[in-house]
Order: C-alpha cells, then structure tokens, then sequence
C-alpha cells in the first residue's frame, strides 16, 4: 500500500483584548493609539441604542418584527468599518450595526422593519443590497456582484454576512466554491452567534469551527473572536485588502452570542435557560472596548454618558421623523414592479387604487 | 378537545398521526424544543421523544430530499418548512423526487412524506412571509396540494394528508392560525382528500376558493344574505385533486361564479377552476366569471398589505357585478 | 443570416445582444467551449472572450443568484439552465429576488437577467429532459415568462428578453431546436414582449397555445382547412404578461376556442386562458372552452412519450367538439 | 494578539497496485489470495461489455442517450462489492457497475436507458434507489435512507455515489452536513473521473481535493486511486463499517478517468484532445487489476477469452430479451402516479387510451 498526505490545513483562532479588554499583546497598527478606536465604540454605542429602540418600538406596536443584535455589535462594526464606502455590503436581517455604519440612516432601518419598502432605497450606500430575510440566499449575489466588480477590474470587495444558521444552507457552499473556483473578491463573515434560532451552533454541523467550510472552497478560513472589534476589523481588512489585490475569497467565521431573543417574536425562554445567557454578557463587546478606552485613558464616564445620550437623542429624532413618514400611495405596489407597467396591469393598478373593476 | 384554533389542531392532529402510527416523524427547523415558530409543534418532542421529533439545520432542498429517502425507507414523514418563502428550495425534490418515486420505479418505491408549510399574508409579517405559492405546486403531477381554512377542516385534512400513501403539500393560512376556535373532535377522523367542502348553500351565486379568503367569502356571504342574496359558499380545501364536480354542480344552480385567492391573480390556480366553468359548466353560466384574488405583484410590506389582500368589499362588488347579469 | 433552426436562431440572437451591448454576459453549464448541449452558445467563446462568456460548476441556484448580483451591478447575464429539469433549484433565487429586487428597493436596484433552458418533450431524451414547467413560473409577480416557436421568433423574443430591464424566464422547446428552417432576418430586430402572434387567420375557430405544440396546431389548422373549417392560430409567445386581448378578440370572432399545451392540464397555463374566456369573453363563447394538454402525470420515458404528447389528432377531435355546438 | 491554533486535518491518498498493476506492499486481507480477486475482475468485464453493447444499441437507435462508465469501472465494482445485500445504494447516471454488481439485470438497464420505466422496479436490489439524473440532488435521498436505517437501529449502510461536479452543486454540502451532524450510516463516494461533461474539474473547485469537501461536514474525507479496485473495495469497506458500527458518515473521493464521451450525445472532441485521453489509457482499471492477476498467476489468456466470451454473450442475450419485451400499456401512465387514482383522472385515462373525451 501507498498513502500519501495530499493536503494539509488547520484553522486558526485569533483577538487581541482579552475577555476583560485587556491586550494581549500588541494592538494592529490601526489600532495604536487608542482615541482612533472611539468611532468604533460609538457605533457600538449607536447599534444597541438603535436596537433598544427598535425592540421598544415593536413591543409598543409601532415597528414589525425586529432581529436585534444585541452582544453581536462588534461583528457589523468591525466589519464594516474595514470596508472602503465603494465596496459592497450584502447584509443579512441582522446586520444594522454595518447598515448604520456605512450610511443607511436609523429612519430608513425603522421604515423598512416597519413595513415600508423605501427602507430599502438608502441614501446613502446605493450599491448595497438591501438585507436578505431569506438565509444564506444572499451568498450568490455577493459573488455575482464581486464577479461584476473583478469582470470590471476594479478593485474593490464584497463582504457579505452571514449566520451560523445559514453555513448549513446550500446556496452558502454553491457561491463559496464558485467563488473560489474563481478568485471572486468576496469577504463572507459568518457571525457565529451560537444559535440559529432555537438551534444551537453543535446541532447545525459536525464541524468543529464553522471557519474550516473555507477548506471544502479552496480558500482561506479562520476563526476571529467577534466581540472583539479590533480583531474583526483587522482580519476583515486583511480580507478585504487580499480581495481588493485580486487574491481572492476568504471566510471569516466571528464568534460571538445572542444574547436577545431571535427576534422580537421569539422567546428564547422556551429552548434555553437564563444561566447561558447571563455568563455570556461577561465579554460582551460594548463592555469589552470600553475597558480598554478607559484603561488607555481615551475615554471617561463622562464621554461615556455624552455618547449614550447623543445616540438616544439620535434615535429619539429617528422615532418622530419614522412616525411622522406619509405614507406610500397605494400604487407604489405596482409603480416598482417593473421599468415600465405592462398594459396589461394597468387595470388592475386602477382598481387597486380605488376603481371599480370589470370582471378578471 | 375543547374548542381549538386552527393552528391547535393541527398540533393535535399530529400528535394523533404520531400516536396511532410509529413510522410518522416529525421534522424541520425550531419543531422540537421550540414547537415550531407558530407552535404547531408544540409538545410533540416531549411526548414522542428525540428519535420521532427533530430539528434540522437550516437546509429546505434537505429537509424535503431527506423525507424522500425516509419515505422510500417505509416511514412517514411530516416536514414543516418554516415559511413559504422558504419553501421554494424544496420545490426541486417535490418535482423531480417526490412526485415521482412511485411512477418511475412502478410502484416499487413510494413517497408518503407531507411538507407543511405556513402560507400567505394577513399577519403583519416581515418579507418574504406572505406569500402564497400555490401555483408553484399545483401543476405537478404526482403531488396533492391541501389549503385548510378552519381547525375542524385543518384536523381532518392534515389528518388524511398524513395516512396519505403518496406526497402532499399542506398548506396553512398564517392568518387564520389563531384567528378563531371552534369545537375540534380529535377522534382520528380525517376529511377526504378529494373534495370540496360546501360550507354553505344558497342557490344565487356561487363563491368559491381556499385558505385565508375563506372567512371573508363566509362574511360576504353574510352581507349578500341581508340584501337577500342566498350564496353558496365552497372551501376548495384540496386544490389536487380538484374536485370540479362539487363546483360545477353548485354553478349549475347559481350560474354565477365568484373565485377568490390570496395569491395574484394571472396563473393562480383560480384560473383552473374558472377553466372548468368554461369548459364542461360554460352552458351554466350566466354571468362572466369573477375573480378575487391578490394583484399581480410583490405581496407589499405590511404598510400596504391591506391594500393588496383580496376582501369582504371586493367579493361583494364582483359577487354584485356577476348578479347584474341574466 | 440564411434559413436557420431554432437553436441556431437563439444564438444569432445571442451575438447580435452581445454584440451590440458589453454589458451582456452569457453563463452556465458547458456554455464554453462545448457551446452548450445543443449548441446555442456555440462559438461565443471564441468570439466574445472568457470574460463575457463562462463555463459555471454544476451550481443552478448559485447561477441564477450569481445572475442576480451581476444584473444588480448593471450586466445583463442571459443564464443558461442545461434542461428544464435542473431549473427548479433556481425558483428560490427567481422568485425570493430577481422579481422583487426592483420593488423592495423602489427601484434602487433592479435585475435585467433572463434566464434560459430548454423544455418540453418529443426527442426521447432521458429522464427528466422533458418536463414542461412553465406554471412554476407564471404566477410569480414581477417575472416574465416567454416560450419561442419558430426561429424567427426565438430570435426576436430573445433579444427582447435580453433588452428588457426586468427578469425574464426564457423557455426553448427542444423539439423545435432543429425541427424547421426558416429565414431569419438577423437584423436586430426584436419582438414585443406582451404580444401574442396570429400565424393565421380564419374566423371559425380559434387555436390558441405556445412552444412546442404550435407546428401542431398549424397542422391541425391545414386539416381543418381541408374540411372547410378556417382556424385561427394564435401563439401565445409571451405567457406574462399576457395579452389577453388578441386571444379575446379571435374568440369575439371564432366564439370556440381550443386551447394546446403540453404541460398537465391541471393548474397548467392554459387554465390562465380559458379564465380569461370565462370572465370578459363569455358572451363570445358559443361552445364550452377546449384544452388539449399533457396528461395530468408523468412525462413518461421515450416508449410512451407519444401517448402523453398532445398532438394534432387530439387537437383535432377538441376543435371538431367544439364547432359541433351553436 | 492571541492566535491559536484551533483545528488541524490532513486528507491522504491511498492506492495498493500501482498504474501498471504492481504491488506497492501488502495487499488487504480480502486480497490475499488472487484467485479471491477474481470475481472483482469479472465484474469490470462485464461492466465494460454491457457499456460497449448498450453504446452500439444507441449508435443504431434500439436505446436512448446513455453514460458510458468506461475507465471508470473500478469505483462501482470496488465499492458495490463491499456493501453488503441489505446496505442500500444510492446511485447516479453512470453507476451501472455498482447496478450491476448488486443485481440489477442488464435487461433492466437496458430497459431503463431505452426509455421504459420498468428497468428501475428491479427484482434484485429492491430496496436500492432508482438512479438519479439530476445531479447531486440524491445525496438528500442516501441521508434521508441512513437516517431510517438509524432510528431503525439496524446495523445497515447507504452508499451514494456522485460525481465530481455533484460536489459543486448545495444538495450535495447541505446533505453530507446534516449526515455529520446526526452520526448517519452514510458513505458518499465521489467519482472523480476529472470532467463534468466539458468542465474540467479544476473549473469545478479550487479545493485541492474533493476529499477535503469533507471537513466542512466535520466528517472524515479521504482519496483513494479510483482505477484500483482493491483500493476502492477497501476503503469503502471500511467506511461501511464504521457506518454499520454507529461511527458515522465519511467521504471518499475517487480517482479515475473518463475515457468515454460524457454520454452517447456527447462529442468530446470538442472540448478535449485525444492526446490527453490516451495518456489515461494507461493505468486504467481493468488492464491494471489483469496485470496483477496474470502476473501473480491467477489469470490466463485462456480465462480472459473465456471470460469476455461468457460477458459478451450475456449482453446479447440481455439484448434480445430487451427487444423483445412487451410494451408497455398506455395506462401505465396512470396506474403508478399514486397508490389510488384520483377520481378526477379516470376520465383522463380513458382518454389516453384511446376513448375521446368531453372538454376537459
Ligand atoms: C432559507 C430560510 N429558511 C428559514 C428561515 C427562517 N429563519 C429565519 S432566521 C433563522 C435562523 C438563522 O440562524 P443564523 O443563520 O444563525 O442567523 P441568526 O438568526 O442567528 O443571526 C431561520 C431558520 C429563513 N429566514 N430563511
Ligand atoms: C442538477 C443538474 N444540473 C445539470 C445536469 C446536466 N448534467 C448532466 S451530467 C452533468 C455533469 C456531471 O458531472 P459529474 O458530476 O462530474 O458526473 P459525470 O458525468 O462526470 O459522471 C451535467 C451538468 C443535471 N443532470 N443535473
Ligand atoms: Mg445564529
Ligand atoms: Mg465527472
């Protein structure tokens, strides 16, 4: 008999504060000095004042059904702030913390979990897709639009987020492969949050890190620790920049917690018990970052208590100018269907708006 | 059982699948521990154990080609997808697989299996958990395709759905989940599979459809009765087979005809029922046939939804305009 | 261009699209350098280049999403699907995003895709190559559903569907790949998407249907012409958005209708006519609505393929049904 | 920073003769004795008789499009004599040598390619799956097979067989995920025969190995030489008992060479040279497996007439018998769409054969 080792791989873990916020070892160069690292923590800020509102909203009515991504901040943020404005973001449901960062404002996110489609025509990153609800069906545009972007030969990246939930889906592997059979400029991020509604992360795959589906693709894989945002906005860049340089797909698996309910209309209550949850707010990464400004001096209860404020006067104004939103006119739901209307529809469009029908 | 909703009794009809017969299971996203996004779950994997309730990764084309094989295999599987929107992924396994297993191995392999599934709008949900595909399925052949419309009929026809050797798509209305309860035997007795359900009889003018539109066809039946029109009122309740008898029989009497769904209008399968009337029951026919469906585009976010669901109001106006004829 | 087939009028219309704007990219399976299994593709490698024509893994759903990404970044990838048969994993994509991306981002984005494949039976091809699944496509808002029947109009019912800013189904039916010549003008000249054709003119009878039972329908009409019964023949081309009126104004006329498709007859297409008859064309209608259609089961191997295929006899014996009433 | 090494895997390649049928150590136990070898021989004969037969029946119009297996014959052989009568097989389009091997007729599988639905009611192995056309979307029906098998608690295996450009496609991950997760008694064998009709298979992937597909299912995944068929019967006997001994699902990637067009529609001239071909001459299955077997003096040139003899023969009687088999009834159609006919179909039935119909 003849074996020969083929191939070989293994997948590394890496963060750089500790679970307390504590370095261990030297910061990334961007990180250096620590008064670089306040945007970052006020967008952290940012999301979970914006997702409180959002959750308060829904409980009072006034907002649908909302995915908060509450201990999961620093995955969005981190990411997103590795990105330059022209590369694109295919975000999942719950990837507001990206949304805000990149521009999309926190009245076009509560109009769209409203129920109001002009959620989804931001201002702001008009190249960005709108987030998908269903999971891991997004995988394939990012690849289609790195390949848009590398038939164009311009460098730039796509990062696209995912769920842990979502690496067990097949349209996840088909664009991974394909996007390393091709050496497409795709980032995707998987934030682990250990469940994938009332699933644990053990229960969705025999793999021992999510990270090593990279290896079923050809490409690049590794685990980060996602509440740390310095550690996900340095491997993110790192990936975005070997994309950016034609050096093609990576995946990027970030660990991290849900500590909310799946969204507001589940009880997590029902598949998991409260001691879980509790043990992991201890290394959540709003608490984690700000040990460290604070350690470094960059930060004090002070800035802290003017950050919190802003954010919820942000979100307060955010709140009235949603509420206040005329609504759409009855034939926006015909008025997008298509670049122009079918002859045929435009019956049904008057009637839709108020006349009397002929017979179908 | 007391009075039940209708998504309480199709827990309980599950649970009565899975008492009288062992090789039924049970599977699909958050069914276990959780019951099911909506509960209709709820209960089953403490009662019946791990080896008969499970939850499975998030993988629909999966969840549907792994019921094929257990199917194959002599078990009886239940698979719920946790939405419609996500059930297209399956489609594949249902056409090419399960529709077929019997008819391409001359019957030495079988597809017993159900996929359940949540279906169309009404609840103020988020994207993609409204719609109503229907049509998707109804022109596969080899494939039953089931809408409920109340708990009793959801029971009995979930009921038959699962004794059922062959595959069926069983559709629930989101909307009416919770939305009342009425008195539920959980005796065991199941609906044929194979007919309509006359749910009133007037002689006037007939109003005929499925799922969510049901209640609203039953309350303009309701306003018609005051004006002094006597409708009959049909839940379709099994789009595959069709049973055209039971419709072309009421038409027969009325000469009028009022189709109602929830999904658009152009390719839904009201038009095969509207086809029959023009085919075998043309000569019935008195005035042309109406339908009331949802428009032809995106289900809107939930801002319009009102706006786009098929109504009371409209039933009534093509219910009156059909009435002005003859 | 001289007389050309179908197949070859599909890749004219492919070069002259890519020819005539950058932004279109063909993909999928052996499209290359084998120019696809029937050879659609053919030489549009060699012409175009790696960077606007390429070989997919055996991915369907990744190249319909793929498509769905290129189009959002402003290509317009025309995706090959090999057979039919292997198109339903991309209904997922199709429906959840191609043919909403325009509405749900008030037109921020939108998704000029169409995607290509083969249908329908009569070569005795292998198992699940001839399928007719048309009906999975039609009641989807926001696609639109397109079946060629000659070269002539394979070849400017593409370029539409290429030209169009919105997603487009694309169905070729395999027997017509190579059943006739004709001359193609390959001129750029495209044909409108919400139109059916009138290939002929008669008055007593109206047949009306698409795809690869048309030639029989044509047939039938020489027949009819035989007996002194004129037909007119109507196909369809474009499914959706459907121009009823030209069916409706050759029923004003002809008062009967046959309608042809090979697809099942249950919740198939057709039903979409005949519910068109039933509602604004009753008064016209002197005999009930025919459909001649596949069979409502599997399309069975290459032995009995002819006993499912409905061909002219049949068409035939409906239009003759019909022309006995009134 | 932190970074820790979280996961290792290595995939090997295993092969016992090597490209000209020599020995390369030890052989397994079930090869001690050539003579034991000898019935693998007979069924890569055979297989390559009926494939030679069922192309020449295409090239003159008694059977439909056909895949031949050619150079790849070792895979089913090796792998089907290594699953036991009640393990269950999952095959593809090109599998008729593991069909063969566990009993389907070469009658049936003329049957079936000559387009009549009773070549898959097979009398032998009936509780084998049908094969599949539709690529990759089987592996979902093996997992499916094994899981009954489990809850069953019987000690029984599912061997699926796909081919190199299945591994591209989301029914394949998202199947061989779930198999992992849930421990099932599954083996997926991955005929690599390099081309997935004119896609090569480094077109498919930038996986190094298709074996490596495995680790994202947390599975065990290994190659094998596809064209040995003590390797092949060796190592899909030890993944089957590890499935029949409750240890789970595996992978194995073959090996091999597709000497034949893609299928009998197929013209391969097109899209690769001849001169590669003949290079995969060399090596291939059955010349490799006669060479060790003459070489150890378990084969003559008398046994190899014998035996071509004795194949040929079968495949004309198979032959005869196939064309003169009864059609089937038109009604056929009906009578096995579901266990009852609906009522509403009797009329269609009637229709079809031969009664005329009312409007429908
Ligand atoms: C294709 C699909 N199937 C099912 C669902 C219903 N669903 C919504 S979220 C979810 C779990 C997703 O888990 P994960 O990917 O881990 O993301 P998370 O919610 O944890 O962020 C499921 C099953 C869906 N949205 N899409
Ligand atoms: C889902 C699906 N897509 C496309 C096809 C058309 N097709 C038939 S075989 C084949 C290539 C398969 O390659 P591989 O998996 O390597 O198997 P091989 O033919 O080499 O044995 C393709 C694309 C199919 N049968 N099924
Ligand atoms: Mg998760
Ligand atoms: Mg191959």
């Amino acid at each position: 008999m003849s074996t020969s080792r083929v191939a070989e791989f293994d997948v590394v873990l890496t963060r750089y504060l500790d679970i307390d916020g504590a370095p261990l070892g030297p910061l990334p160069a961007f990180a250096a000095d620590a008064a670089d690292l306040v945007p970052l923590y006020r967008a952290l800020i940012r999301t979970r004042t914006f997702d409180a509102k959002a959750v308060a909203l829904q409980r009072t009515g006034r907002l649908g059904t909302f995915a908060s991504s509450l201990g999961q901040e620093a995955v969005g943020v981190g990411a997103a702030s590795a990105m330059a404005a022209d590369d694109v973001l295919v975000p999942s449901f719950r990837d507001q913390a990206a949304q805000l960062w990149r521009g999309v404002t926190p009245v076009e996110l509560l109009l769209y979990w409203g129920g109001d489609e002009r959620g989804s025509d931001f201002a702001g990153p008009r190249g960005d897709f709108p987030i998908s609800v269903p999971v891991a069906s997004h995988v394939p545009h990012a690849a289609g639009v790195a390949l848009a972007l590398k038939l164009r030969n311009e460098a730039r990246a796509v990062l696209c987020i995912i769920g842990d939930g979502a690496t067990s889906k097949g349209d996840f592997y088909e664009a991974l492969n394909i996007a390393g059979a091709w050496q497409l400029p795709l980032v995707v991020l998987v934030n682990n949050n250990q469940w994938a509604i009332s699933v644990r992360r053990e229960a969705q795959s025999a793999a021992q890190t999510l990270a090593q589906k990279a290896i079923a693709a050809g490409v690049p894989g590794e685990q980060v620790d996602g509440n740390d945002v310095i550690t996900v906005h340095d491997t993110v860049a790192n990936a975005i920049a070997r994309a950016r340089a034609g050096e093609g797909t990576s995946l990027i698996e970030a660990l991290t917690y849900r500590l909310s309910d799946h969204t507001t209309a589940d009880d997590a209550r029902r598949y998991r018990g409260d001691a879980e949850v509790s043990l992991h707010w201890h290394g959540e990464p709003v608490a984690r970052l700000r040990q460290y400004l604070v350690g470094q001096g960059a930060w004090s209860r002070d800035d802290e208590e003017h950050a919190l404020a802003d954010a919820a006067d942000e979100m307060e104004r955010a709140t009235e100018a949603y509420l206040a939103m005329a609504p759409q006119p009855v034939s926006a739901m015909f008025d997008h269907l298509f670049a122009t209307l079918p002859v045929s529809l435009r019956s049904e469009r008057d009637e839709a708006m108020g006349g009397e029908a002929g017979h179908a | 059982m007391r009075d039940a909703t209708l998504v309480e009794a199709i827990n309980a009809a599950l649970a009565r699948a899975m008492q009288e017969d062992e090789r039924v299971l049970v599977l699909g996203e958050d069914v276990g521990k959780d019951g099911g996004v909506f509960r209709a779950t709820d209960g089953l994997l403490a009662r019946f154990g791990p080896a008969r309730v499970f939850d499975t990764p998030v993988a629909e084309a999966a969840i549907a080609g792994m019921s094929v094989g257990l199917a194959a295999q002599g078990f009886c599987p239940v698979a719920e997808i946790q939405f419609m929107g996500f059930a297209y992924a399956a489609i594949d396994q249902l056409l090419n697989h399960a529709a077929r297993l019997r008819t391409r191995t001359r019957g030495r392999l079988s597809c017993p299996m159900v996929l359940r599934t949540p279906c169309g709008a009404g609840v103020h949900a988020p994207e993609h958990h409204s719609e109503s595909g229907e049509a998707c399925f109804t022109n596969i052949p080899g494939l039953r395709v089931v809408v409920p419309s109340s708990p009793r009929r959801g029971y009995g026809l979930l009921l038959a759905a699962i004794r059922d050797s062959d595959p069926v798509v069983f559709l629930e209305p989101t909307r009416l989940y919770r939305a009342v309860r009425e008195p539920v035997a959980d005796d065991g007795t199941s609906l044929p599979l194979d007919r309509c359900i006359t749910l009133r009889e007037g002689g006037d003018v007939t109003l005929v459809g499925w799922g969510g539109v049901v209640p609203e066809m039953l309350a303009a039946a309701e306003r018609l009765a005051a004006e002094g029109t006597q409708a009959d009122v049909i839940d379709v309740a099994t789009l595959v087979p069709l049973d055209a008898e039971t419709i072309l029989a009421s038409v027969a009497g009325t000469g009028r005809c009022v189709i109602c769904h929830e999904a658009p209008l152009t390719g839904g399968f009201g038009a095969e029922i509207a086809a029959r009337l023009a085919g075998p029951g043309l000569f019935s026919l008195l005035a042309p046939v109406e339908r009331v469906t949802g428009w032809d585009t995106i289900v809107p976010l939930s801002r319009l939804e009102r706006h786009y669901l098929p109504g009371v109001e409209r039933i009534l106006a093509a219910a009156r305009r059909s009435l002005r004829h003859g």
